[in-house]
C-alpha cells in the first residue's frame, strides 16, 4: 500500500538527493521516472543504481540508498530490514516462443508440463513432431518466481514448502534480454520474457486465450504477472517519499504506462 | 642517499605488502561470507551433491564443479596454442611493425566487455555449433543432439577472451630472448623451427608460463559471456556439446536476487572456486617445475 | 627433405592459426563495428540516455568510463610495477615470496562478481565512500594488479644480469639501477600489463555495478556515482532495451580502447626516449 | 699453395650497417685445408666479415649486402640457397661467448640431436672428444649437467668451440677463441686448430700477431672495412708490401 | 714497495658457489698506488676472487662466502658497511664487456650522472676525456648517439674501461681487459694504467704474461682456487718459489 499522503511540496522535499538500488528489472523504469521527476523539481537529483534485488535490501539495510528496487514480492526473511514497500507498478510475463514454432495458445497447465518436463514435444500441444527447447530464467530471478508460481512449476506441499520443478533440462539464462535473443534464435524453443521488453524478434503465445497485453494484465484477465517493488528503512527522508509518492501517483504512472509496464493506480 | 634508498625500499614494500593484503582481505571476505552454509549443510555434500536448487534449499554443486572444469580446460585447450602459435608468429615471423599492428589489435580484444562477448557468442557461436558442428558429429554418432549452448561454446569464447592475455605476455618474452642464443644455434646448422622450439621457447618459458596462469584464472573467473552461452543447465555434462553451468557463472547470475541463505551458499561457491584455482595453479606449478624448472 | 617439411608443416601450422585468429578478430570487432557505427551520432555522444536508455546518447556514460578507468590505473600502475620490482629485485628468494606471489595469482581467477561484493562490502559501505568512483577505481586496480604484477616481473627477469652489474660495479644503487637501467628495459612489460589492466577495467560489469553504481549523473568528485560504458551497456542489452544503443555502445568502447591503447603506446614510447 | 681448391670466392663484397659502410669491396679467395688469419684494429670489420660468410648478419637488422659470395661454387647470397645448409657446413665460433642457457652436455649435444644423432653413447662419445680436444672434459667431466652460465669465461669459450666441433663442419669460422683463454689452453687450441685443418677450412679472426704467424698459412690485414692486403703468413709477417701493414704488425701503427 | 698502504686485507677467504667451493683460504694484501696482475689457468678463480672485493658475487645466487676482506681497514662484509660507497670507490671493468644497451654517450654519463653531475658541460667534457683515453674517441666521436650495442668487440670493452673511469674510482678492478684488443689498442689500454697507478690502486686479471710482467708490480699466481704464489712481479717472472709457478709461466703447464 501507498504511504500517507501529505504536502509533497513542503520545503525539505524539494531539495537534496534520493537514492535507488536493487533490480535491474526495475531500473529502467525508475531511471524514466527520475528522468521526469528531476525535470519538475531541479533541485533534487535521483540517482539509480543497479545490483539485483538483493543488493536492494541490502542496500537500505546498510543506510546507502533511500529506497531499495525489487522486481518481486518481499520475501519473509526480508521483512524485519523493510519498514515500507510501495508497488510501483506490474510486469506482465509474456511467454513466447521461436517464430518457427506453429503453436498459438497454451493453457496454463500445458506450460506447467513443458516446464516440468512432461511435455517434450510440440507435437502434444498441437505443433510439429519437434522437440521442445525449454528456456528459463535463472533461480531467483523475480520473472522467474511470478512465472513458476502462477503456472504451478512451484509446487507446494501441505506443510507450505516450496519445491521449484523447472525440468533440469531447461536452459538457463540471465536476464530478459538474454532469454529473448535465445528464443529468437533457438528453432522449436520456449520462454518467458518482462512484457516491457517484447518485440518481434520472438513470437508471444496466447495464455489461456488471453493475449499477454497491458490492458489484460490490468483487467486481470491474464494471469501471469508480478510487481515491481520500492522498498524503504525506517529512516526515509522527506525528498524520497516524495520521489516515492511521485512515482505511485498520476504523473508517474503515466509514465510506467508508456513504458509497457503495468500501472497500479 | 643512504636513507632515501631506505625509504624507497620500504615504499616499494609498502606496495607489495599492499597487493598482499589485498589478496588476504578478499580471502577472508569469501570465506566469512561462505562458511556458514558450508558448515551447516555440510563440506562434503555441498561438494558431492549433485543438485543445485537453491530456492528448495539443494546445494549441491558437483555439476557446477564439472561444468567449471569441462569450460576452463576447453577453454585452454583450445586457447593455449592458438596463442602461443601466436605470440611466436608475432615476434618470429612477422615484420616488427606489422606485428605491432596485430598485437595492438589483439590487445584491443581484451577491452571488450564480457556482454558482448557473451551476445556475439548467441549470435554466431552457437548457431555455428548447432548448424554445423552438430551435424559432423551426428554422422558419427547418430544419437548426438546440442541446442548450441554448450560446454564447447563457452570453450570457445573462453578461448578467445585469455588470447590477449597469452599472445601479448608470451610475445614480450620470446622477443626479449637475447640474439646470441639464436645465432648459436643457427650458426650450428639448426633451422628456424629447431631454433624455435629448442632454445627461444624454453628461454622465454617463464614469461609463457606465466601467461598460462593468468589466462587460466581469468577463464575460471571470467562469468558474464560464459553465462549467456552453456546453458546453464547444472547437470553433469556427458559431452563438449552439453550444457552446463560454471561456478562462477552461477554465482553471477543468482548473486543479484538471491536471499541471504542462498547468497551464503553462493559464496560457499566462492570457497571452493578458490580451492580449486589453488590446485590448478599448484597442478600448473608441478608440471612447470617437471619441464625444468622456472628460471630464476 | 624430411626435416624442411617438418619445418613447412610448423610454420604452416602457425600461420594458420594466427590467420584464423586475425579472422576471429575481424569477425568480432566487425560484428560490433558494422552494427554500432551507423547507430553512432553526434547526438549520441555529446546526449544524456533518455527513456531508460532507449534514446538520448550516453555523454556522462563515456565520462564515467574514463574516470573510473583512469583511477584505477592511477592506483594500481604504481603497486603493481613496484610490488613486482620487489618481488623480482629485492625480496629474498624463499616460501613466503612464493606464496604471497602464488596468492596474487589466485586472485586473477576470482570472479568479478565477487570482487564487486567484496568491494561493495568493504569500500562502499565499511569505509563509507559510498557508490562512486573511487569505490570502484580501488575495486578494479585489486582486479588488475595479477596481471601488472605478473606481466612487468617476467619483463624484469628478461633483464641481464650483466646490465645491472654495470650498473652497481659504478656505484649506483639498488634503486638507481632498477630506475635507470632495468626499467627501461622492460617497457613493453609494463606496457602490456597496463594495457591488458585497462582493457580489463573498462569492460567489467558486475564489479563496476556494485562499486560504482549506475548514476546517469555527470561525475564531478571521486566520491561521485557514475556509470561506466559496460554497465549501461550490459543494462540496455540483458534488459533487451534496444538493439542500436546497445552495438553503437559497444562500437563506441572499442573504439576507445583502441583511442586509449594507441595512446599508452605513444606515450610508453615517449618516456622510453628520455 | 695454388694447388688447393676454393672453398669461398668473395666478390666485391660491401656491407652497410643502416648508412654506416663496414665492410668495402672486400675481394678474396678462401682455400680448402687452409687456416686463415684475419687480423687489424679494432672496428675495422673483421667479425663483420666473418659473419657475412654464414650469413649471420642477416639476423641484425638494417644490415645490407652488396657483391657475391660463392662457397663451392654457388652463390650463398642467391635466392635459392640452402641456408642449414651453408651453416651446418660452416660452423662458427662467436666473438663473446654465448652458451646456452642450458646443461654442458645439453650444450654440446644440441648440434648432433639436431642433425639427427639420437643414439645416446654416440651423443656421450661426442660430448668427451670434443671436451677433450678443447681441454675442457677434466675441469666439468663432473657437471655435464649443471648449467653452462656457471662458468668461467675462459670455460665458456672452450665451451663454445666444443660446441661448433660437435656437428663436424667443413669451414670453422672462429671470432678471437683464445681471446679469454691463458697461454696453456691457447696453446691447447692452436695445436687443435692445427690438427683440424687437415680436414677443414679455418678462418680465424685474431689480434694476437705471434698466433697469426705461428698458425695461419694466409693472412689477410683489414683496415677500415677494406682488405689492405692478403698474402701468404710468412710474406704478410717478413715483407709486407703494404706500409700500413708494416706499421700494425710492428705495433707503430695509429 | 712495504711503504706502500694497504688497500685490500684479505684474510682466510673461502667461497662457495653452491657446495663447489672456488676460492680456497685466500690471504693476500693489495697495495695503494699499486698494480697486481692475477694470473693463473682458466676457471682458476681469477674472476671469482676479484668479483668478491666488490661484493659483485652478491648477486650470484648460492654464492657464499668465509673470511674477512678489509678495505682501508674496514671489513667489507661487515653488517653496516656502505656498499654503494664500496662499489663506487672500487670501479670494475668485466670479463664479457656489458655496455648498457643505450647510446655511447648515455655509457659514459651513467655514473658521473648518478653521482649528482648535472652540467651538460662537465659531462661533455668527461665523455671526450675518456674516450680519448682509451683510444676510442676518434672512432666513435660521430655516433656519440647511437647505441652502444652496435660497437665492435673491442670497441664495447674499451666504451666499458672509459666507462669505469668516467666515476674517478680509488681502486681499479680490471677482468681481462684488453682479451679483445689488438696489439696497438693494448698499448695504449697498458699505457692508460701505468698513467692512472700514480692516483689509483689496480688490480688486474690477464692471461698475457707478457702483459703481467710489463705492467704489474706485482703478481698473484692462482690454481685450483688457491694462491700458490704471490711475489714481486719480477721475482715471480725471474725466479719463482713454487715450481708450479715457474711450469706455468713458461708455458709448460698442465
Ligand atoms: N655462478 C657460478 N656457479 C657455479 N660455479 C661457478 C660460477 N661462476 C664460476 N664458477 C666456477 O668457479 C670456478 C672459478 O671461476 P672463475 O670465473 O673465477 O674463473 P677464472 O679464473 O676467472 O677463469 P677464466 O680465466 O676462464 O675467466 C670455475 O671452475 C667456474 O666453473
Ligand atoms: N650492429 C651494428 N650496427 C651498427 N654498426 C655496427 C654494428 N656492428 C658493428 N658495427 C660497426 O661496424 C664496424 C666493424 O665492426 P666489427 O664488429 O666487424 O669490427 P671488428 O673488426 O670485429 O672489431 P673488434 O676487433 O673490436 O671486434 C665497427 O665500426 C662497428 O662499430
Ligand atoms: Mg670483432
Ligand atoms: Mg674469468
Ligand atoms: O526481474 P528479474 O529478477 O527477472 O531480472
Amino acid at each position: 500500500g501507498c504511504g500517507s499522503g501529505g504536502d509533497s511540496k513542503d520545503a525539505a522535499a524539494d531539495k537534496g538527493s534520493v537514492v535507488i538500488a536493487g533490480s535491474t528489472s526495475v531500473q529502467p523504469l525508475s531511471e524514466a521516472v527520475a528522468e521526469a521527476y528531476m525535470d519538475s523539481n531541479p533541485d533534487v537529483t535521483v540517482e539509480v543504481q543497479g545490483g539485483g534485488s538483493g543488493q536492494g535490501i541490502k542496500s537500505i539495510e546498510e543506510k546507502i540508498a533511500d529506497i531499495g528496487a525489487l522486481s518481486r514480492e518481499v520475501k519473509d526473511e526480508e521483512k524485519a530490514s523493510v519498514a515500507d514497500e510501495y508497488v510501483v507498478a506490474k510486469d506482465g510475463v509474456a511467454v513466447v516462443v521461436n517464430k518457427d514454432v506453429k503453436v498459438n495458445d497454451l493453457t496454463l497447465e500445458q506450460i506447467k508440463d513443458i516446464y516440468t518436463g512432461k511435455i517434450a514435444n510440440w507435437k502434444e500441444v498441437g505443433g510439429d513432431d519437434k522437440p521442445i527447447t525449454v528456456v528459463s530464467r535463472e533461480e531467483g530471478s523475480g520473472t522467474r518466481g511470478a512465472f513458476t508460481e502462477i503456472t504451478g512449476v512451484l509446487e507446494k506441499d501441505d506443510a507450505g514448502k516450496e519445491t521449484d520443478k523447472t525440468t533440469k533440462d531447461a536452459l538457463v539464462q540471465p536476464s530478459t534480454g538474454a532469454v529473448k535473443k535465445t528464443v529468437g534464435s533457438t528453432p522449436d524453443s520456449i520462454g518467458y520474457v518482462s512484457l516491457g521488453a517484447l518485440d518481434d524478434s520472438v513470437k508471444t503465445v496466447k495464455v489461456e486465450g488471453i493475449e499477454a497485453t497491458v490492458d489484460n494484465v490490468l483487467s486481470g484477465d491474464y494471469k501471469i504477472q508480478r510487481p515491481f517493488v520500492y522498498v524503504v528503512n525506517s529512516e526515509m527522508s522527506d525528498t524520497a517519499k516524495a520521489f516515492i509518492e511521485y512515482a505511485t501517483g498520476a504523473e508517474g504512472q503515466k509514465i510506467v504506462e508508456e513504458n509497457g509496464f503495468i500501472p497500479v493506480n | 642517499m643512504k636513507t632515501r634508498e631506505k625509504a624507497i625500499e620500504k615504499i616499494i614494500l609498502i606496495c607489495a605488502a599492499v597487493s598482499t593484503l589485498a589478496v588476504a582481505l578478499i580471502t577472508i571476505f569469501i570465506f566469512s561470507s561462505g562458511f556458514p552454509v558450508l558448515k551447516s549443510y555440510g563440506v562434503f555434500n555441498f561438494i558431492f551433491g549433485e543438485n543445485w536448487r537453491p530456492t528448495g534449499g539443494q546445494y549441491g554443486i558437483l555439476p557446477l564443479i564439472a561444468g567449471t572444469l569441462g569450460v576452463t580446460l576447453g577453454a585452454l585447450i583450445i586457447g593455449i596454442p592458438t596463442g602461443l602459435g601466436c605470440a611466436v608468429f608475432l615476434a618470429e615471423m612477422l615484420k616488427k611493425r606489422s606485428a605491432r599492428l596485430f598485437k595492438a589489435a589483439i590487445e584491443l580484444l581484451a577491452g571488450i566487455p564480457s556482454v558482448v562477448y557473451g551476445f556475439f557468442g548467441l549470435a554466431v557461436i552457437v548457431p555455428v555449433i548447432r548448424e554445423y558442428i552438430l551435424p559432423l558429429v551426428q554422422k558419427i554418432n547418430p544419437d548426438a543432439s546440442s541446442s548450441g549452448f554448450s560446454v564447447l561454446a563457452g570453450a570457445i569464447i573462453l578461448a578467445i577472451m585469455i588470447l590477449p592475455t597469452i599472445v601479448s605476455i608470451s610475445e614480450n618474452s620470446i622477443s626479449a630472448v637475447p640474439r646470441e642464443f639464436r645465432e648459436a644455434s643457427l650458426a650450428l646448422g639448426a633451422d628456424k623451427r629447431e631454433t624455435i622450439t629448442k632454445v627461444i621457447l624454453p628461454a622465454a618459458k617463464s614469461g609463457i608460463f606465466s601467461s598460462i596462469i593468468l589466462a587460466m584464472g581469468r577463464a575460471i573467473g571470467e562469468t558474464m559471456a560464459v553465462l549467456l552461452i552453456t546453458g546453464n543447465m547444472a547437470q553433469i555434462p556427458g559431452s563438449p556439446l552439453d550444457s552446463a553451468a560454471t561456478l562462477t557463472g552461477t554465482i553471477a547470475m543468482e548473486m543479484s536476487y538471491a536471499t541471504p541463505e542462498h547468497q551464503s551458499a553462493l559464496f560457499a561457491i566462492g570457497i571452493i572456486l578458490f580451492v580449486i584455482i589453488v590446485i590448478l595453479n599448484s597442478i600448473a606449478q608441478a608440471i612447470m617445475r617437471k619441464f625444468g624448472g622456472m628460471t630464476a | 627433405m624430411n626435416k624442411n617439411v617438418k619445418s613447412k608443416g610448423y610454420f604452416g601450422l602457425i600461420g594458420l592459426v594466427a590467420a584464423i585468429t586475425l579472422g576471429v578478430l575481424i569477425l568480432i570487432i566487425g560484428f560490433i563495428l558494422v552494427r554500432g557505427i551507423p547507430n553512432i551520432s553526434l547526438e549520441f555522444l555529446t546526449d544524456s540516455p533518455r527513456m531508460m536508455g532507449k534514446e538520448g546518447g550516453i555523454f556522462p556514460v563515456i565520462i564515467g568510463t574514463l574516470y573510473v578507468t583512469l583511477v584505477s590505473i592511477i592506483i594500481a600502475t604504481p603497486i603493481g610495477v613496484a610490488a613486482a620490482i620487489y618481488f623480482s629485485e629485492y625480496a629474498k628468494k624463499g616460501k613466503l615470496i612464493n606464496i604471497i606471489r602464488f596468492f596474487t595469482e589466485v586472485l586473477a581467477g576470482i570472479p568479478s562478481v565477487i570482487f564487486g561484493l567484496f568491494g561493495f562490502a568493504f569500500f562502499v559501505v565499511f569505509l563509507g565512500m559510498g557508490w562512486s568512483v573511487i569505490s570502484g577505481g580501488l575495486t578494479l586496480s585489486m582486479m588488475i594488479l595479477p596481471t601488472l604484477i605478473r606481466s612487468t616481473e617476467e619483463s624484469l627477469k628478461t633483464v641481464p644480469v650483466s646490465y645491472r652489474e654495470g650498473s652497481l660495479a659504478l656505484g649506483a644503487t639498488k634503486w638507481e639501477t632498477v630506475k635507470k637501467v632495468v626499467l627501461p628495459c622492460c617497457k613493453s612489460g609494463v606496457l602490456t600489463g597496463l594495457i591488458l589492466g585497462i582493457g580489463r577495467a573498462i569492460g567489467e560489469t558486475a564489479a563496476v555495478m556494485l562499486t560504482v553504481g549506475g548514476s546517469l549523473k555527470l561525475p564531478v568528485s571521486v566520491f561521485d556515482s557514475t556509470r561506466t560504458m559496460a554497465v549501461h551497456l550490459y543494462t540496455l542489452a540483458s534488459e533487451g532495451l534496444s538493439d542500436e544503443k546497445t552495438y553503437a555502445t559497444a562500437a563506441l568502447l572499442i573504439i576507445i580502447v583502441l583511442i586509449i591503447n594507441t595512446l599508452a603506446n605513444y606515450i610508453s614510447g615517449k618516456l622510453a626516449k628520455e | 699453395m695454388a694447388e688447393k681448391e676454393k672453398k669461398f670466392e668473395i666478390r666485391d663484397l660491401d656491407l652497410y650497417y643502416g648508412t654506416f659502410q663496414a665492410l668495402k669491396k672486400i675481394d678474396i679467395d678462401i682455400y680448402e685445408k687452409d687456416i686463415t688469419a684475419l687480423i687489424g684494429p679494432s672496428g675495422c670489420g673483421k667479425s663483420t666479415f666473418l659473419r657475412t660468410l654464414n650469413r649471420m648478419n642477416d639476423l641484425v637488422e638494417g644490415c645490407r649486402i652488396e657483391g657475391s659470395i660463392l662457397f663451392d661454387g654457388e652463390d650463398i647470397y642467391g635466392k635459392d640457397y640452402d641456408l642449414i645448409d651453408l651453416r651446418k657446413r660452416a660452423g662458427m665460433v662467436f666473438q663473446k661467448p654465448n652458451p646456452f642457457p642450458k646443461t654442458i652436455y645439453e650444450n654440446i649435444t644440441y648440434g648432433p640431436k639436431i642433425h639427427g644423432e639420437k643414439n645416446k653413447d654416440k651423443l656421450d662419445k661426442i660430448v668427451e672428444k670434443t671436451l677433450r680436444e678443447v681441454g675442457l672434459w677434466e675441469e666439468v667431466k663432473d657437471r655435464l649437467n649443471k648449467s653452462a652460465i656457471g662458468l668461467s669465461g675462459g670455460q665458456q669459450q672452450r665451451l663454445c668451440i666444443a660446441r661448433c666441433l660437435s656437428v663436424e663442419p667443413e669451414v670453422i669460422l672462429m671470432d678471437e677463441p683464445t681471446s679469454a683463454l691463458d697461454p696453456v689452453a691457447t696453446t691447447k687450441i692452436e695445436a687443435l686448430i692445427q690438427e683440424l685443418v687437415g680436414k677443414y677450412s679455418i678462418i680465424i679472426v685474431t689480434h694476437n700477431m705471434q698466433q697469426a704467424a705461428r698458425i695461419s698459412n694466409r693472412t689477410a690485414f683489414f683496415l677500415n672495412g677494406e682488405i689492405l692486403e692478403i698474402d701468404d703468413t710468412e710474406k704478410i709477417f717478413t715483407n709486407p708490401s703494404n706500409p700500413k701493414t708494416e706499421e700494425y704488425i710492428t705495433g707503430r701503427f695509429g
